[in-house]
């Protein structure tokens, strides 16, 4: 099982460092130039000149690719302009605030994806399924910054002043303003509150994709011969469905993690810019209108990073769960 | 000369002059890739050194278990798989040394026909159009190619109507006849037919065989018939082999090997083949192998057979040496070191 | 064994052509298309065809004035008026066509995608989101004639800014008081566009790339597949927004870069395609007739393989758009004072206390465009499915 | 055994079954009128070629049939031991299923669940049927293992379905009906995806422990040469109806259905290779319109006015019977 393992962490290190370079290049062939974001009026061309130096922007660029691949893998991702502050401390600052949107919603869409893509398949043709098919295939149409206004709207504006109904989720930031004074409890619940509303923007979209995933895989595995051999022995119906059919019907489920986490980061950037959350997401984006290239590089490299992450553990997850795989 | 001891109801097969097809030492062996750089880790020796010969408007049968090789055989033949070693001359030409138009001419000569009806045919062209495309290629039918594809439809049974139909609106059967129409709109000398009925059913089945039957006779064509289903085999061919784990075991006159099987493998795979006659299975002699066929990637020393023979006669030298195929007088080979003789 | 009876060429062709056949069904499809579709029992073609010249009609009679002042208007007004004349001609001629059609059908056999069409001809839902489609794609192009307003036009900031729904401003105004409805109708046609080309120039790269990888396969499929997996593991927002970014926004930067980004996955659905089919005998067939390598993957791959591309390139059309709304969203897509659906949203958005509509209603119109273009994804993979081809 | 079932009376007897199927193109008479018994100790094959309906009458006895869109029509009869199944209760027909009647089917590669342990999957039924727990289960199942011929039993019971060839998964298939001493066997061509010295294990194992069980066995084959060598007693199938039934002897020695000889000349027999073998014309006939009259006339060679009305069985001796007018009782 190690050796599956360490086989595919060795396929992961190309991958991880093809992406790096082609960031690399992406960002160098830009026309600005980041030296002018710092001009304020009274510098003086030398100034200028000497802060190219030191950020080595003057030395030939397969020169300056070298030393950034070697000082990526130290660890050392260069100095961010913005934030006057190593790059490395800016990420560690925002990465775990993405990391635990990112969880929560993964967690969410996944669970209820699969919980009722199970319902519709069990239940086909009846009532439940249809109206289940057109809600779900309402979500995955949408795109999740839209909804994630409408949530606002809705559950954190109308609900509480205009409607009066007692439902109030906040709309920003990670925790409410007096949040210090609250107790241990109350700080969980004030953490949670503001989870909320970003998670479940990002997680619908997701959550229909795997429903409907999931269906299709339930009805294609429900026809298989070994669920008729299953019934033939007399099981009742929720063992051979839950027992027989749900692990197989699991298995592309799990290929789906590998494939919807990009999308899932992609999704970071609308929720994070909306929510006002200090993540990685909303953290590239200005970044990169700020033309603070170390950070737009480095986070860029961050997330290539944990998708590559997120494929192996899908793919550790898949030999768990299918004995086919796990001896090769 | 070989001359088969009983003339079956077959048109005499003129075995004086040189093969059309000769086969020596044919091997075609797959490599297994294992890890994330593909490194060759084993070779699955589908085929490990097979020789045979086939005289014009002869049948010979290939026949043997799922595994042994046989389909591989028959593809290798033709290059449509590239064989790993060995020779194969066709009408005298090396056809391994044929180059991309050599090749296209061996095409016209010599064509293939498949097994499964429903994934023989392309879903998306029309019958007549599939003919047609072969017309083409290769430059035949004249002006007007849509004729000889409604005649090469009524050459296998089916009628002109059905030129414009899709694969899909016809039977099994119907399906084979038009893998042969196919086969046969290049004016090929010979065919190889990889199990060409064994997914149809019985009464279709022999529907097929007589059509292929009747067409060797009219066109002098010349069949290398693969199947698994001795009893059918026999019925077709003239001379059988019989292949064990990628190598011939056993080559005689139909005939012959069903009445005198010299090889034990032959022998026990006969006794095995259910006979459609209750009255006489209480008596009949069965020899029933044990274990299963082991895998080609790594076959047993000596000879393939040796873990499961059930030759009374097995000793140390079965397990080390691989037994030549001598060839008797009457044109029989087994390669056994003690083969059965009926006494 | 083969798979008991099946459909034998014995039995006349069924259903099909019987009931289209009716009496004088040319004559009505000339005095209205679609009529006889309807008559015959086929809602989608009918209702199509009679919309459409209804439609169409309806335009001539309110708005004839812009429709004369076109042919010396602006571009877009002569593409509206060719598309009104086009759109009427059709109309007619398909309905009468497609009467004739049926007799055809009667001598020659039914094809694969004849079987399709028919299989998608009765999932009412699929034919519902194709009908949505056509109307919205007739709408973008005749807007010049539809739409009430100019979309740019400011009205007085002081009484029309921010105005709810009113007779005169149906979806509302603004924060710089222009009218919504008419943006949003603008603004269809840089969404409907966008999808449409992106998907076009990614599907077709995707596709070639794909066939050759499975084809050859050896060195040029390991090279293609690590360069795809390495851009389809990357979160592909980002890497828009950092080239779009780097280069100054416009259509056409955002369409070839979409285009040059989306299309990793097709070539992997189309790579697998190849590979599984060459397996299949009727390919192992075409090599062994001696056929060329660049007929069988013309001739034999490829129209086998474009099923999951065709769903493929139908859903992503609708992933597209809600991409390209993202961009806009950020400000990287199209720039004022264009009108674009995400642009639309992204105003609303520090007004939705006081002008919900804003954002709403250009949200809708994405869900439901997008809604569309699944539904007819949806309805093409179960009319393709290789199940249903015997 | 239960004492109520002596070596005469019927273990199984489905007189006048009818299994329809509701497709968009029309309803498909799959089965339309099928009778026949089965007797204890005894092997009763249903031969017939692919579309007879022999696998849906297979299927419908032990009711694995998805309803919509099959559907047993009223009239048609199933009794087990005197009990009748058309129309049982989901929870009787459970307890019935892999215990009293097991069924194994033809493809060893598919009818095996891939992701779980082969120990545990024969031990289900025992946990069901019997309450045994887990362990005992387990060590159940190396027995039965063992009783089917498989080596190493106690390496293979935690092994999975991949891990095994062809012949051993149906050796595990046949383990698992066993398990809990049915009374009936019902076996949907378990050979025919099998090689020939593989089929013959298989056949022999079969035939070793309807013995030893003694236990009653319905075999549903296409292959005349398996019925021969295994079937005490033979129903020949054709379009959904029983064409023939007698005695293995009698209906290969002297076979009254123009189909039933139809397929025994379409047979190459190994013994006389010559001849050219005399095919049936023609192919089987849609479900969704089987034509009036008998369903055979099209291809039968001795087609004649008196196959225009429908064809009832005529009564030829005990147990013998042939459904042509021509046959003379």
């Amino acid at each position: 099982m190690t050796q599956y393992v360490l086989r595919r962490l060795l396929g992961a290190i190309p991958l991880v460092l093809g992406i790096a370079t082609i960031i690399f290049f992406l960002v160098n062939l830009a026309p600005g130039d980041p030296t002018l974001l710092l001009l304020s009026p009274g510098v003086t061309d030398e100034v200028i000149q000497q802060m190219r130096e030191n950020f080595g922007l003057d030395q030939p660029v397969h020169i300056r690719y070298v030393k950034w691949i070697g000082a990526m893998l130290t660890g050392d991702f260069g100095y961010s302009f913005t934030h006057s502050r190593p790059v490395a401390d800016v990420l560690m600052d925002f990465l775990p605030n993405t990391l635990i949107l990112s969880a929560s919603a993964l967690l969410v869409a996944f669970l209820f994806g699969i919980v009722l893509g199970t319902i519709q398949a069990v239940r086909q043709y009846s009532a439940m399924d249809s109206s289940l098919s057109v809600v779900l295939l309402f979500f995955y149409s949408m795109p999740s910054f839209w909804l994630a206004l409408m949530l606002i709207l809705t559950m954190s504006l109308y609900a509480r002043n205009v409607w009066g109904l007692p439902i109030y989720f906040p709309a920003s930031g990670m925790m409410s303003t007096d949040y210090e004074f609250l107790s241990a409890g109350g700080k969980l619940v004030d953490r949670v509150k503001h989870l909320v509303l970003p998670t479940l923007s990002l997680a619908l979209v997701l959550m229909a994709g795997i429903a409907r995933y999931m269906r299709g895989s339930m009805l294609e595995v429900v026809r298989q011969d070994f669920v008729r051999t299953a019934h033939a022995k007399g099981l009742p119906e929720r063992t051979v469905v839950f027992k027989h059919a749900l692990r197989n019907a699991l298995l592309p489920i799990i290929t789906l993690v590998g494939l919807y986490i990009p999308f899932l980061f992609s999704g970071t950037v609308f929720i994070e810019t909306i929510f006002a959350w200090p993540g990685m997401g909303r953290l590239i984006v200005e970044a990169i209108f700020q033309r603070d290239y170390p950070v737009v590089m480095a986070g860029a490299f961050f997330f290539a990073t944990m998708v590559v992450v997120a494929n192996l553990v899908a793919d550790l997850l898949y030999a768990v769960v299918d004995p086919r795989i796990r001896y090769e | 000369m070989l001359e088969s001891g009983v003339v079956s109801a077959k048109p005499h097969i003129d075995r004086s002059g040189p093969p059309l097809l000769s086969v020596r030492g044919l091997k075609k062996h797959f490599p297994i890739r294992k890890g994330t750089f593909g490194r060759v880790v084993g070779q699955v020796k589908a085929v490990d050194g097979v020789d045979f010969d086939l005289w014009p408007g002869e049948t010979l049968g290939l026949v043997g278990e799922s595994g042994c090789g046989k389909s591989t055989t028959g593809r290798a033949v033709l290059r449509l798989l590239e064989p790993t070693d060995g020779s194969v001359h066709f009408d005298g030409d090396d056809v391994r040394a044929l180059d991309k138009e050599g090749l296209r001419k061996l095409r016209r000569r010599a064509q293939f026909v498949f097994q499964d009806p429903f994934g023989s045919l392309n879903p998306r062209m029309s019958v007549g159009a599939m003919l047609e495309e072969a017309l083409k290629v290769h430059g035949l039918g004249g002006p007007n190619r849509r004729d000889r594809a409604v005649e090469l439809l009524e050459r296998v049974g089916l009628r002109s109507e059905h030129v414009d139909r899709y694969p899909h609106e016809f039977s099994g059967g119907q399906r084979q006849r038009l893998g042969i129409a196919r086969a046969l709109s290049v004016e090929p000398d010979f065919l190889v037919l990889d199990e060409p009925v064994s997914a149809l059913d019985v009464s279709v089945q022999a529907q097929v065989v007589n059509l292929l039957e009747d067409l060797q006779r009219e066109l002098g064509l010349t069949y290398l018939f693969i199947a698994h289903d001795l009893a059918l085999v026999e019925h077709v061919s003239d001379r059988v082999s019989v292949m064990y784990l990628g190598r011939i075991v056993e080559t005689a006159f139909s005939h012959d090997l069903y009445r005198d099987p010299r090889h034990p493998y032959t022998h026990a795979l006969l006794s095995a083949v259910p006979r459609p006659d209750p009255a006489g299975r209480e008596d009949r002699e069965r020899v029933v192998l044990t274990g299963d066929v082991p895998s080609p990637s790594d076959p047993p020393p000596g000879c393939p057979f040796h873990p499961r023979c059930p030759n009374p006669r097995k000793d140390g030298r079965c397990s080390t040496v691989y037994p030549g195929a001598e060839t008797a007088g009457d044109g029989h080979s087994a390669a056994c070191h003690y083969p059965y003789f009926k006494v | 064994m083969s798979r008991g009876p099946e459909t034998v060429v014995e039995q006349p062709v069924s259903g099909y052509a019987a009931s289209a056949r009716r009496p004088g069904g040319r004559g009505l499809s000339a005095v209205l298309p679609g009529l006889p579709q309807l008559l015959g029992g086929r809602w989608g073609t009918g209702a199509m065809a009679l919309l459409t010249w209804l439609g169409m009609g309806l335009i001539l009679a309110a708005r004839s004035d812009r429709v004369l002042a076109a042919t010396a208007g602006g571009w877009d007004q002569r593409v509206a008026l060719a598309t009104l004349l086009l759109a009427l001609l059709a109309s007619w001629i398909w309905s009468w066509r497609e009467v004739a059609e049926a007799d055809r059908l009667k001598t020659v056999g039914v094809s694969q995608w004849d079987l399709a069409v028919r299989a998608f001809s009765k999932n009412r839902t699929a034919v519902a989101g194709m009908i949505v489609i056509v109307g919205l794609y007739l709408v973008a192009l005749l807007t010049p004639f539809i739409a009430p307003h100019d979309p740019n036009t400011q009205y007085d900031l002081l009484t029309n800014r921010l105005v709810g729904m009113s007779a005169e401003h149906p979806l509302g105004t603004d924060q710089f008081a222009r009218d919504v409805l008419s943006r949003l109708l603008y603004g269809a046609r840089i969404s409907l566009s966008i999808g449409f080309v992106a998907v076009g120039i990614s599907v077709t790269i995707g596709t070639l790339l794909g066939a050759i990888a499975g084809f050859f396969g050896g060195f040029i499929d390991g090279a293609i597949m690590r360069f795809v997996d390495m851009v389809i593991s990357f979160p592909r927002l980002i890497l828009l927004i950092t080239i779009i970014a780097i280069f100054e926004p416009s259509i056409f930067l955002i369409i070839t870069v979409l285009g040059l980004t989306l299309w990793p996955s097709t070539a992997r659905i189309v790579r697998g395609e190849v590979l599984s089919l060459r397996e299949r005998e009727f390919v192992q067939a075409a090599e062994a007739l001696g056929y060329p390598k660049k007929r069988i993957i013309l001739r034999h791959l490829i129209p086998n393989a474009l099923a999951p591309v065709i769903v493929a390139a139908t859903l992503g059309i609708g992933n597209t758009i809600v991409l390209e709304a993202g961009l806009s969203f950020l400000g990287l897509g199209v720039q004022p004072p264009t009108p674009s659906w995400g642009t639309m949203v992204a105003a609303g958005r520090n007004n939705l206390l006081g002008a919900w509509w804003l954002s709403t209603f250009p949200g809708l119109a994405i869900v439901f465009t997008v809604l569309s273009f699944n539904l007819v994804g949806d309805g093409l993979r179960d009319a393709l499915d290789p199940r249903l081809r015997s | 055994m239960s004492d109520a079932q002596t070596a005469g009376a019927s273990l199984l007897a489905v007189s006048d079954l009818r299994t329809w199927f509701h497709t968009d193109q029309g309803v498909a008479r799959a089965v339309d009128g099928v009778s026949f018994e089965v007797r204890g100790r005894e092997t009763l094959g249903i031969v017939g070629e692919s579309g007879c309906g022999k696998t849906v009458t297979s299927l419908s006895v032990l009711g694995l049939l998805p309803q919509p869109p099959a559907k047993i029509q009223e009239g048609s009869s199933i009794r087990f031991e005197g009990e009748e199944l058309v129309g049982a209760s989901t929870k009787r027909m459970r307890a019935l299923r892999g215990n009293e009647i097991s069924m194994i089917f033809q493809e060893p590669m598919s009818s095996l669940n891939p992701v779980y342990k082969v120990g545990d999957q024969i031990g289900e039924a025992l946990r069901l049927h019997r309450g045994m727990n887990k362990r005992a289960s387990r060590a159940e199942a190396v027995r039965l293992l063992t009783e089917v011929g498989i080596p190493e039993p106690d390496r293979r019971v935690d092994e999975y379905p991949h891990q095994l060839s062809g012949g051993m998964r149906q050796r595990v298939m046949i383990a698992m009906a066993l398990s809990c001493e049915p009374q009936l066997l019902i076996a949907d061509e378990p050979t025919t995806a099998l090689d020939v010295t593989i089929q013959a294990q298989i056949l022999e194992l079969l035939a070793s422990l309807r013995d030893s069980h003694g236990m009653a066995v319905l075999l549903i084959t296409h292959d005349l040469g398996v019925v021969a060598e295994v079937c005490d007693r033979v129903v020949v199938m054709y379009a959904g109806q029983v064409v023939e039934t007698g005695t293995v002897h009698e209906i290969f020695q002297d076979p009254q259905h123009p189909y039933t000889r139809g397929l025994l000349d379409s047979l190459p027999s190994v013994d006389d290779p010559g001849q050219r073998l005399r095919s049936i014309p023609g192919t089987v006939p849609n479900p969704i319109a089987w034509p009036h009259g008998c369903r055979f006339k099209d291809r039968c060679s001795l087609a004649g006015p008196g196959c225009e009305k429908p064809q009832d069985l005529v009564e030829l001796g005990v147990d013998r019977a042939a459904r042509c007018w021509r046959v003379e009782s």
